[in-house]
């Protein structure tokens, strides 16, 4: 079919070889977006420095694009400040992986989505300023 | 390493079978329909070939219908009965929930046309209800439509027993014998149907072309139009070097069955299953009814299919999620849903499917590849972190998300 | 000899394209659907060959959908437009009397299905009417479809101008350029076409592929439905050896034609006419208006065509009457009927169809050959024996018959 | 098409080596039938002595198998009395021509009524003891 698509080798080397592939102890935000009904649920771990996040973990379950996706924004993210961080879009985690066929282009919507999330959930910690031990918010059925 | 272990896909042609057909693409190049000696000599090939097939599946000549391929030949089958006189009095269709896109979205096509089509369920080994079957099958049925073999599980499906019941009740009955062909014993008289869909690049033959047996006596309407090839059911100038490749890879198929290629299959993929069910925790093998010696099906629970085969395919291993046909589709196969799967288990499926020239050494290959992947991938899944820690073992949660829905 | 005439019914594979198609029968077999490597490297050799055909006739490879042969892209076409939502409010199907049977068997059944359609008439030099054009183009016309170059008598016909005429009347157009490719300049912008139909064998590539144009934009509906192949448009496995040959062929063909290799063929296609016309009184060379330059038709008068091209095959003399698709058939052509020709006078033609290997050689041994077998086959026609006591020229004969009817 | 066919050689033999072929001078009876629109047009000569049929030529315009129908039935009918010429029928022709293919079988048929034609002929011009000169019946439009 033509909806078959080649990725960049940007896109297959971030999913051969993902950054920041993993669980963070201790995060100060997290966020899990997607829906596994649809293949793909990504979670984004960060810890944040004064104003600034200093680093960033994922776990995904999908896609090559949407490992990719991910890998790519936590790489991004590192060293921004909040509202840098926020600025991120879709589109530019798509661009510094030189591109996503149309029909992946949701998983950088994902990614942007699931920073946004993580960095919702820092926010609101703060605000809260509780230190109640982290739980991961699900929004799959289990 | 490479390993080849899609051929449910498309299989490499027969090096016996591209040297029968090189004198039909070099010398013998004559247009069949031609009256003169450059047509005959391919005329009389094309007819060999016609032969071949009929004899492999226990048919006449005649009743062979040479299509572009087994997709063609589906829908030649299904519109073929639809648009006919015959749907005059009838306006009910029966298929089954896991048959291929071709029978599928045909019968998507005639319920828009105002035809009730009806799904029948399958069980969770992955065979069609008899039940259901039975109730759907009524006075008002024009056409049954079942496949024989199942491309994405494999699975063996009771087209005698539901084309006795059509029989019964005076419908007709198509079987999408397309995975069948080569790998199992295909007798359209012992089946008891009237059509039957066959494709040439699942058996070592060359791929754009198939063919569409068609019971004597029974008047379809044809789906192009044109010149008088193939009893005015299929005009258009014969893909005659394909034709005569097809003939001949039946003819070998049937011969290696003959000879028990398909136990040797069968033990090569049953060793697979072991080795990966022995490897890998937390998976599922689908289609637990009678299947094909050479197909494997698995859900790798909480990973997801892509992945896996773009992983396999670093690895040289080329298998594929669900149909090759669909992949490309964001969706869980409609197979694996309909075995009742939840769709991230689904999502996380693989065919394997074996073939005449695959090796034990392959096979082990692959199964150390497969689990090293899935073990990769499960280690950054969030599906896969929270399952740990649910404490649950996979029928339990299959079990849960069951009651869920 | 043996000497092949017969280029309009099927040509022999250019054994450049065999090679070239070579490495897709054996190593690179896969599904170009899969997404692991095997099947990718068919992919990407599929999408050259189909920027290779978009770019021979001026389109975007998108624009290229790869079907079983021209037959197929005929039927695509005319169904396409018809079943689509475009057809609630336009009921007119416009064509010409003398198209192949793809188009009018096609028309035929749209006809059955309500439509109205319109069989536009030929001048006697085999050229479609324009004023009946005019007159039949109105604002209830879904679709015209007109030949660009006719199989039988080679004649060019004017589907720019009659694209013009639609367009005012916001009708679609599709042209069957079957025979036009390869032997002419196809480009469909210039044509100004919607929709165009294309074939392999006919321009020295495999059989059982060929395409359809399909201008972005358009919605057509699919004829064969199934998998996601060809944008849905035509699902089913890809014949990938058949395209990728497709695609070499129509890319060697248009390397000919930009070399001459047009102007050789009708220097030699017009030799042999004059040959002809100087050997073998009562003739009639159909089809006055331009032509394509291979082709050749020629009426012999009073001795039926059957007997002339197995008398010729004998001689090893490869030519056909009307149409191979349509030999067999026990009417004379539509085509020649249609330019006016009495039936026993249409029932003499034969077709000399040349090619791109055609020597002067095989032309003089050709016209030979027919001038004898005309002899043998009238010294025993009562229909000449008549005809030489009537005393009348074969102008004469013509306007009488005429003149009667 | 499945409804190509090939001739038997039989057919094939007659119709490149008709036997019988051409006019003939003074014959007792022609019978010419057939229709030119249809593709095939027979002229069948006999000459009869006494009851007997003793010679029989013919003029085809028409494919193969009329033409090798037509040598057939003029080697079959003669040496016939014009009583066992009258049996001979289509059947009989094709047989001897080892077989016609089945869209072929009214060149047979062809092949009978031209005798039939040619008989009743004959049969009229003794009635009329006539002995004026024969002119062919056309059917064709000439
Ligand atoms: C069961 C089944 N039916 C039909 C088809 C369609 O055959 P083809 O790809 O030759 O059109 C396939 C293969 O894709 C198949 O597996
Ligand atoms: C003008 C024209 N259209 C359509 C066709 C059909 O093409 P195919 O034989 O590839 O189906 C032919 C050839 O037979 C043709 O000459």
């Amino acid at each position: 079919m033509m909806e078959n698509f080649n990725y960049s080798q940007k896109v297959m080397e971030h999913f051969m070889n993902p950054r920041n592939v993993g669980e963070m102890e201790d995060p100060d935000g997290v966020g899990t977006v997607g829906n596994p009904m649809c293949g793909d649920v990504m979670r984004l771990y960060i810890k944040v420095e004064g104003d600034r996040i200093v680093d960033a973990r994922f776990k995904t379950f999908g896609c090559a694009a949407a490992v990719a996706t991910s890998s790519m924004v936590t790489e991004m993210v590192k060293g921004k400040t909040i509202e840098e961080a926020l600025k991120i879009s879709n589109r530019a985690v798509a661009e510094a992986l030189e591109g996503l066929p149309p029909i992946k282009m949701h998983c950088s919507v994902l990614a942007e989505e699931a920073l946004k999330a993580a960095i919702e959930d820092y926010l609101r910690r703060s605000k809260d300023e509780g230190d109640r031990r982290v739980q991961p918010s699900h929004k799959h059925p289990l | 390493m490479r390993v080849y272990l899609d051929h449910n896909a498309t299989t490499p042609l027969r090096e016996e079978v591209l040297e029968g057909m090189l004198p039909f693409l070099r010398e013998h190049f004559g247009n069949p329909s031609s009256a003169h000696n450059f047509g005959k000599r391919v005329r009389e090939a094309v007819e060999e070939a016609r032969e071949r097939v009929a004899t492999a599946i226990g048919a006449r000549p005649r009743e062979i219908i040479f299509t572009s391929g087994g997709t063609e030949a589906d829908n030649l089958a299904l519109f073929g009965v639809t648009n006919s006189p015959l749907a005059s009095k009838r306006r009910k269709v029966v298929t089954s929930a896991i048959e291929h896109p071709a029978v599928i979205e045909s019968c998507k096509a005639l319920k828009k046309r105002g035809f009730e089509v009806v799904f029948l369920p399958v069980t969770p080994e992955g065979v069609v209800d008899l039940g259901a079957a039975e109730e759907a099958i009524d006075e008002n049925t024009l056409l049954v439509s079942l496949m024989l073999a199942n491309n994405e599980i494999g699975t063996l499906q009771p087209v005698r027993e539901v084309a006795e019941m059509a029989k019964a009740k005076g419908a007709l009955v198509h079987t999408d014998a397309v995975q069948a062909l080569g790998k199992v014993r295909v007798k359209v008289e012992e089946l008891g149907v009237d059509l039957a869909s066959f494709s040439s690049h699942k058996l070592y033959g060359p791929k754009g072309v198939g063919a569409l047996y068609v019971r004597t006596g029974l008047r379809l309407d044809p789906l192009l139009h044109g010149g008088h090839q193939e009893r005015r059911l299929r005009p258009g100038t014969e893909n005659a070097p394909g034709i005569i490749g097809f003939g001949l890879a039946v003819e070998l198929a049937q011969e290696d069955l003959d000879r028990g290629m398909d136990r040797r299959i069968e033990a090569l993929r049953d060793r697979l299953q072991r080795l990966l069910l022995e490897r890998i925790p937390h998976v599922v093998v689908n289609g637990g009814g009678p299947r094909v010696p050479n197909t494997l099906n698995i859900s790798f629970a909480f990973v997801e299919g892509e992945a896996l085969t773009l992983s396999l395919d670093a690895e040289g291993v080329a298998v594929s999620t669900g149909s090759a046909c669909s992949s490309g589709s964001l969706e869980p196969s409609h197979v694996l849903l309909a075995l009742g799967l939840p769709p991230e288990v689904a999502h996380g499926s693989l065919r394997f499917s074996l073939g005449k020239d695959t090796t034990q050494e392959e096979v082990d290959y692959a199964a150390e590849a497969v689990a090293s992947v899935v073990e990769r991938l499960r280690a950054f899944s969030p599906l896969y972190e929270d399952f740990l820690r649910s404490e649950l073992d996979l029928e339990q949660y299959l079990l849960r998300r069951k009651e869920e829905t």
